[in-house]
C-alpha cells in the first residue's frame, strides 16, 4: 500500500509543517494560517481526505519526521536545490521565493554595490544562503571588497532583530517573507533591492518522501490545477499582494527525483 | 562454665592486608555468664566482635551460638561448608550487638528504631512490636523519649535505645564494645547502671570494656586479649589481683594509673621564650 | 531508511572544524565559568545575610531558567546597550554564566560539607579567611568536587550546542549547514552524537585521572569496611 | 524595535497555558526517572561485571550525547525497530532515561557520605539486604541529595523545552509561534524564560522547604 | 596569682537562640599558671574557649591577653571599639587553642602541620620553620613520626601533632578542649604527661577537662563551671577536697564514683524469657 493509498482508504492525512514562516504557515490564534495553509485545504478538498491533522514543529524535526514516517509530506516551504533534490521528491512549485534585500528604513543601500563592506545575514541552510553567498562572490570578482561579514542564523526572526539592532546591515530573504514584514513595521524595515537568483534555484515547494512519488504528482496535479484556474493567484494576491509565475518544468535541477 | 556454652569460638582468624586482628582466638560463654573482654588498643576486640556477628567475614574458624554452627559449618568428614546469607541472617537475630558508635537510624524515631527491626526480621505485627518496643523503653526509663529522634537523645539516651533495640530480637546473647567510651563521665554510671540491671536478669552478655571497675563488680570472668587471642582469663577479681603475664600486670597498672597523674617527666619540653 | 555514510566523508572537515571550536570553547568557558562559579560560591558563605541573598539571587535565576534565553538576552541584549562583540566571543561568556551558577552551588556544597573545625583550626593560629580557605579548605575540598564538576562541565560541553543559534560557527551550527545542503538529517545526527560522545569521553577520562590522582585515600577506606563496599559503593569490585 | 512591556504582559497567560504541558511532562518524567534510577543504583551495587560493564558504556552515552539527539532517538529511529511511540511516550521515554542516568551517578556521589555504622547495625539485626536498601540506605540517602535530585527536576523541566522538535507544542514553540507572527522574539523569550523562572523557583522553593523538614530529622 | 594577668575575661556573655551558653563569666589567669575548668555538659567550656578565640563573638564582655584588649577595646569616656578582622587575627597566634576534636589538617602531614602555619601566619623562611617544627615534634616524642598523615597516627600521636602546632606559634596562653576525652584509657597517661611536662616549663594554661585527678596533681587552681559562670573556685586541691557548693559537690560525686559501679538497681528489665 503506498502513502496516497493509504491516505485515500482512511480519509485521513498527517502532515508536518513549521509553523515559524509567515506569511506562508504561522501561528495566529491558536490556529495554523497563511498562504501554504490555504492550497493545503485545497489539496486537503480535492484529495477527498476527510481529516487533516497538521504538525507543527521546529526545522530540526521536519526531516527526520517524514522519513520516520510519522507524517505523510511536509507542508512547509521548502527551497529547491541540488543536492536535496536527490533525496526528496519536490512538489510543483508553490511560490517564488524571489531573493531580496532588506534594510533599515532609511539606509542608504540601493543597489547591490551597496553591499559591500555591510554586515548581511541570512537563514542558516536556507534556499537564500547561496544565493547570498554567490552575491558576495560575485561583488568581489567586480573588484568590491565584497561583504565585511555574512551571518547565518538559525530562524530568520531572529536575523530581524539583528537588523533592527544594528547588529547586521541588511538581511537576504524571499521577496515573499519580506513584503509582509515591511507592511507589517513600516518604520523600522525597508526593502532595499532584488538580487540575482544566479546562486541557485529559488522556487519554493513541498516535499514528500523519495518512494511516495504517487502522492507527489498527485499533490502537484492539484496545484497545476489550481495555478491554471486562477484560485493560486488569489491567494497569492491575498497573502503578499502581487502575484507570481509558477513554472510548469525546469523548476527542478537536473538529476532530481 | 555452669552449663551448655551459649557461644563457642574455636580457633578464629583474620587477617588485613597484614595485620593479623584475630589469631587463633578461642571462648566460650555459657549460658547465664557475663564475660569482660580487656586490652589494649589494636588488639582486636572490635574485629572479634563484628567477625562474631558476621559483620567481618574471618578467615578461619569457627562459632557457634547456642549449639548451632554459625557462618561456617563443620560437616562429617572435615568438610567444611560456608552457610548461605540467608541461614546467616536467620541465626542473626540470636546474637544482639551494641556498637561503640551505637548506630542508630538517624532517619527514625527512638521507638521506630526499637519497632522496625521486629517486624522486618521477626514478622511481629505492628501493634505486637510497639508494645513490645514501648514497654522495653519504658522499663529503660526512656518511655517520654519514644518519639524522638536520634539527634535529639542525650548519649546515655542513646545507648540505652540501641540496647533496647538488640533486645527487642530475644536474643540469646548479648555482645557490648566498649559501651561507656563515647559518653560523657557524668552519663558513665547511667549507662552501667543498665548493663548491672540486664546481668540481674540473667541475659548472658560479652562486654568489651576499660571500665575495671565494672568488669570486676559485675562481670563473672575477664578475658585479658592481645595481639588477637586470649591471654589470661579467670574469675574477675582474681585476674586483676593477681595478674599471672606480665603484659596484663603492664596494660593494668596503665588503665588503673589514670586517676592519677604520672609523676616522671619523661618529656623534655623547650622552654618558652 | 537509507544511511548515506558518502555525505561524512564529504563533509568531514566542516565538522571537524566545528568540533574544534566546540573544544575550544567548552575549555574557555569551563575555565572562566569555574572561576566566576568559585567567587559566587564564597559570597554565598559569607556571614551575613546581604552577600548570601546576592549569590542566591544569581544562582536562582541563571540555574532556572533555559540556556538558550540566558543566551539570547546576552547576544540581542549587548547591542541595544551598545556594546558589540564577535559573536563566538559573547557565546562563550554566556555559556560561562551559565555554567559558573552551576559550579558555584558545587563549590558552595563541597566547602559546607567540610567539618567547620578545619577552617577554624586554621584561623585560630591566626591565618587570614583567605589564607585559611587556600592552605586548608581548597586542598581537601577538591576531592569532592570532581564528579559533579565533571557532570556539570559535560552537560556544558552539550548546551555549548545552543550558540549555533547566534551564529557561533561550532559542531552544531556546521551539521546544520551539513543538513541544510544534504537534507540527511539521520547521516548527519549519527555523526554529531559520535563527535559529542568522543569529546565527552575525552573529558570524563580527564575527570578520572584527576579523581585517581586526589581521591585515593577515601576510595581505599570505603572498600576496607566490608557493608560499605557492599551498600555504599557501585564501582568496586566485589570483594573475593 | 525596543522592548515592547505591554506585549510581553499580555502573552504571559497564554506562555503559562502553554506551561502545564511542561510542568505535566516533567513531573510523570521526574517520577519515572527516581524511580528507574534508584533501582539502576542497586542494579549496579550488585557489581555483577557483565551488567555493570553495558551500563557504563550506556552511561558515557547517555552524558556525552545531547539530549536532542537522545530524544530524536526516541521518536524517529525507534520505529525502524518496530517501537512506535506517540510524541509524548517517546519524549517521557528519552528524557526519563537520561534523567534516570543523572540520577543515579548523584546517589553514586551521595552514598559515599553514608556512614557505613547503621547499615552494620541492620545486618546485625538480621536484616534482609532488599530491607536495608529500602528501610536504611535509601531514606538517608533521598534525604542526603535532595539539593542535587532538585537541582536535577529544574533540568528535567527546562529539557521538557526540547520535545516541541517531536510535536509537542510547550511554553518554548508556542513562545517562537508568537515570535514569527508579531516579529518580536526578544519579548517572547523572556516570557518564556518568566514561565520557566516560575515554574522552577516553585520547585526549587518546595525541595527547600522538604530540605528543611529533613533536617528536623537530621543524621 | 603572683604576677600580671595574662588572660582577663570580663562579664563575658553567649546567647544561642535563647540558650544562655555564657552568663557574664569573669576569669583572670597569671602568667604561668595553670587553671583548671570543670563542669557538667552543656555548661559552656567549649563555648568559652571559642569566645576567648574570637572563633565566636561574644554578645559582651571583655577579653584581654597579655594586657591588650582582644575583639573588643573599651575606649575612653566608655565606647566601646570592635577591632579590625585584621587585628583580631594579629593577635590570634598568642593564644595556642587545641581543639577538641584536635582538627589536624589531613592533607597535610604531621610536620607540614606544624610548619605550615608558622610560614603563612608569622612568615616564617620555610627553613627556619621546618628546624622549629622538628624540634617540637622531637621533644614530643614523635621525630620518627614527622612525615606520617593524621590518619596514620594513633590518637595520642594526633593530640601531641596538635600541641605542637599551637606551640610553634610561641603563644602566651594555651587553651586546651577536654584534652584526653576522645582518647583511648592506655592514651590518657602519654598526654597528662605531655601537658605536665608543658607546665613544667612555666607556660600558662587553661585546661577544660573531666580528669580529676589530672586538675588536682597539675593544675594550680581549678574553677567549677555551671551555666554559662564560675560559681566556685580556689586552689585545686582544696576545691575538690572542700566544695562549697551543693552543685560542685554532687559534680565531684558524679565524676569520682566512676571507677565503681552504682550498687543500687534503679531500673528494672524484663527478665530473658
Ligand atoms: N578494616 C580494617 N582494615 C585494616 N586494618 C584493620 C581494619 N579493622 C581493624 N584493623 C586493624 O586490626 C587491628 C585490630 O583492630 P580492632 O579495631 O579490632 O582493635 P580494638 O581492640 O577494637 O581497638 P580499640 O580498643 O582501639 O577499639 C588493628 O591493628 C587495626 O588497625
Ligand atoms: N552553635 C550553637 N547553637 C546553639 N546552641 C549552642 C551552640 N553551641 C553551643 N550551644 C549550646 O550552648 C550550651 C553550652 O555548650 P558548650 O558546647 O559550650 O558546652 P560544654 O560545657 O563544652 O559541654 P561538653 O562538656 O558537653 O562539651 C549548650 O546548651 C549548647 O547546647
Ligand atoms: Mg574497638
Ligand atoms: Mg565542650
Amino acid at each position: 500500500e503506498t502513502t496516497l493509498e493509504k491516505i485515500r482508504r482512511t480519509g485521513e492525512l498527517t502532515v508536518g509543517t513549521e509553523a515559524a514562516f509567515p506569511p506562508f504557515e504561522f501561528v495566529k490564534d491558536g490556529k495554523i494560517v497563511g498562504y501554504g495553509s490555504d492550497i493545503l485545504a485545497e489539496v486537503v478538498k480535492e484529495l477527498g481526505v476527510k481529516k487533516l491533522n497538521q504538525l507543527d514543529l521546529p526545522w530540526q524535526g521536519i526531516l527526520p519526521g517524514v522519513l520516520a514516517g510519522k507524517f505523510d509530506f511536509v507542508a512547509t516551504t521548502v527551497g529547491i536545490n541540488e543536492e536535496r533534490a536527490k533525496r526528496y521528491a519536490y512538489t510543483m512549485p508553490i511560490a517564488d521565493g524571489m531573493p531580496y534585500a532588506m534594510k533599515r528604513k532609511g539606509d542608504a543601500i540601493t543597489k547591490i554595490e551597496d553591499l559591500n563592506g555591510k554586515v548581511v545575514g541570512t537563514q542558516l541552510a536556507s534556499s537564500t544562503e547561496p544565493v547570498a553567498r554567490a552575491l558576495d562572490a560575485k561583488l568581489k570578482a567586480a573588484g568590491g571588497p565584497g561583504f565585511k561579514e555574512l551571518k547565518l542564523f538559525t530562524a530568520f526572526p531572529e536575523s530581524y532583530v539583528a537588523l533592527a539592532n544594528g547588529e547586521i546591515d541588511a538581511v537576504i530573504q524571499s521577496l515573499p517573507s519580506l513584503a509582509v514584514l515591511v507592511k507589517e513595521k513600516p518604520d523600522i524595515f525597508e526593502l532595499a533591492m532584488p538580487t540575482s537568483k544566479d546562486g541557485g534555484f529559488t522556487y519554493l515547494a513541498w516535499v514528500t518522501r523519495p518512494d511516495d512519488k504517487e502522492l507527489r504528482d498527485a499533490i502537484s496535479g492539484v496545484i497545476r490545477k489550481m495555478r491554471d484556474d486562477g484560485r493560486l493567484a488569489a491567494l497569492q494576491e491575498k497573502w503578499f499582494g502581487f502575484a507570481m509565475t509558477i513554472p510548469d518544468e525546469g523548476y527542478l535541477p537536473p538529476g532530481a527525483m | 562454665m555452669t552449663a551448655q556454652p551459649i557461644l563457642r569460638v574455636s580457633a578464629l582468624s583474620k587477617e588485613f592486608r597484614g595485620t593479623r586482628a584475630l589469631n587463633e582466638f578461642y571462648l566460650d560463654v555459657a549460658e547465664g555468664e557475663i564475660v569482660a573482654l580487656i586490652g589494649p588498643s589494636g588488639c582486636g576486640k572490635s574485629t572479634l566482635l563484628r567477625c562474631l556477628t558476621w559483620l567481618e567475614q574471618p578467615d578461619d574458624g569457627f562459632i557457634e551460638v547456642a549449639g548451632r554452627p554459625f557462618g561456617r559449618a563443620l560437616m562429617p568428614r572435615g568438610v567444611v561448608r560456608r552457610q548461605s546469607r540467608r541461614e546467616i541472617d536467620a541465626l542473626r537475630p540470636k546474637i544482639g550487638l551494641v556498637f561503640q558508635q551505637l548506630n542508630l537510624w538517624p532517619h527514625l524515631t527512638a521507638l521506630e528504631n526499637v519497632v522496625r527491626p521486629q517486624t522486618v526480621v521477626l514478622g511481629r505485627a505492628r501493634a505486637e512490636a510497639t508494645r513490645r518496643a514501648d514497654e522495653l523503653l519504658g522499663r529503660l526509663g526512656l518511655a517520654d523519649r519514644a518519639g524522638r529522634y536520634p539527634h535529639a537523645l542525650s548519649g546515655g539516651q542513646k545507648q540505652r535505645v540501641a540496647i533496647a533495640r538488640a533486645l527487642a530480637m530475644e536474643p540469646a546473647l548479648m555482645l557490648f564494645d566498649e559501651p561507656t567510651s563515647a559518653l560523657d563521665p557524668e552519663l558513665v554510671g547511667e549507662v552501667l547502671t543498665v548493663l548491672k540491671s540486664l546481668a540481674a536478669t540473667g541475659m548472658t552478655m560479652l562486654v568489651v570494656t576499660h571500665e575495671i571497675g565494672f568488669a570486676v563488680n559485675v562481670a563473672d570472668r575477664i578475658a585479658f586479649m592481645d595481639a588477637g587471642a586470649v591471654i589470661e582469663e579467670g574469675p574477675a577479681r582474681e585476674v586483676v589481683a593477681n595478674p599471672r603475664t606480665p603484659r596484663l600486670r603492664s596494660f593494668l597498672d596503665l588503665v588503673l594509673d589514670r586517676a592519677q597523674v604520672p609523676s616522671g617527666e619523661t618529656l623534655a619540653l623547650p622552654q618558652t621564650e | 531508511m537509507r544511511f548515506d555514510a558518502s555525505i561524512l566523508v564529504d563533509y568531514w572537515p566542516l565538522l571537524a572544524e566545528g568540533a574544534w571550536l566546540t573544544l575550544r570553547i567548552t575549555i574557555a568557558a569551563f575555565a572562566l565559568g569555574y572561576l566566576a562559579g568559585i567567587a559566587v560560591a564564597l559570597l554565598a558563605i559569607l556571614p551575613g545575610r546581604l552577600p548570601r541573598l546576592m549569590a542566591s539571587v544569581y544562582i536562582e535565576t541563571l540555574r532556572n531558567i533555559p540556556f538558550i534565553i540566558i543566551l539570547f538576552v546576552v547576544y540581542y541584549g549587548l547591542p541595544f546597550s551598545g556594546v558589540r562583540l564577535p559573536a563566538t566571543l559573547v557565546g562563550t561568556a554566556a555559556l560561562a554564566l551559565f555554567a559558573s551558577a552551576y559550579y558555584a552551588e558545587i563549590v558552595r556544597a563541597a566547602i559546607l560539607a567540610l567539618p567547620r573545625g578545619q577552617f577554624e583550626s586554621a584561623r585560630v593560629v591566626g591565618m587570614s579567611p583567605a589564607q585559611a580557605m587556600w592552605h586548608v579548605v581548597a586542598p581537601q575540598v577538591l576531592r569532592t568536587l570532581v564528579p559533579p564538576s565533571t557532570n556539570m562541565t559535560l552537560t556544558m560541553m552539550k548546551e555549548s550546542a545552543v550558540l549555533s543559534s547566534v551564529t557561533v560557527p561550532e559542531l552544531t551550527y556546521q551539521s546544520l549547514i551539513v543538513q541544510g545542503n544534504t537534507f540527511a538529517p539521520f547521516e548527519v545526527f549519527a555523526a554529531v552524537a559520535a563527535i559529542y560522545w568522543l569529546i565527552a569521553i575525552g573529558i570524563a577520562e580527564a575527570s578520572r585521572r584527576l579523581e585517581r590522582r586526589v581521591g585515593a585515600a577515601q576510595a581505599a577506606s570505603v572498600s576496607a569496611n566490608p557493608i560499605a563496599a557492599r551498600y555504599l559503593s557501585l564501582d568496586a569490585r566485589r570483594p573475593s | 524595535m525596543g522592548f515592547k512591556f505591554e506585549y510581553l504582559l499580555s502573552i504571559l497567560p497564554d506562555l503559562a497555558l502553554a506551561a502545564l504541558v511542561n510542568v505535566r511532562l516533567a513531573a510523570v518524567i521526574i517520577a519515572i526517572a527516581l524511580m528507574l534510577g534508584t533501582m539502576l543504583t542497586v542494579l549496579r551495587s550488585l557489581k555483577l561485571r557483565p551488567v555493570n560493564a553495558v551500563v557504563a558504556i550506556v552511561i558515557s552515552f547517555v552524558r556525552g550525547t545531547p539530549l536532542l539527539i537522545q530524544i530524536f532517538i526516541a521518536y524517529y529511529v525507534l520505529p525502524a525497530v518496530g517501537l512506535d511511540l506517540t510524541p509524548e511516550v517517546a519524549g517521557i521515554a528519552a528524557i526519563s532515561f537520561n534523567s534516570m542516568v543523572f540520577v543515579s551517578e548523584s546517589m553514586r556521589g551521595g552514598l559515599a557520605s553514608i556512614d557505613p555504622g547503621p547499615l552494620e547495625a541492620a545486618t546485625a539485626l538480621g536484616l534482609r539486604p532488599p530491607v536495608i536498601w529500602w528501610k536504611v540506605v535509601l531514606p538517608q540517602l533521598f534525604r542526603r541529595i535532595a539539593p542535587v535530585l532538585i537541582n536535577e527536576a529544574t533540568i528535567v523541566v527546562k529539557g521538557t523545552a526540547l520535545l516541541s522538535v517531536i510535536t509537542v507544542v510547550d511554553v518554548l514553540r508556542t513562545a517562537q509561534q508568537m515570535a514569527s507572527s508579531s516579529y518580536r522574539p526578544f519579548e517572547t523569550l523572556v516570557g518564556a524564560a518568566l514561565v520557566f523562572l516560575v515554574v522552577n523557583l516553585a520547585i526549587s522553593l518546595a525541595g527547600k522547604t522538604a530540605e528543611a523538614r529533613f533536617a528536623a530529622t537530621r543524621m
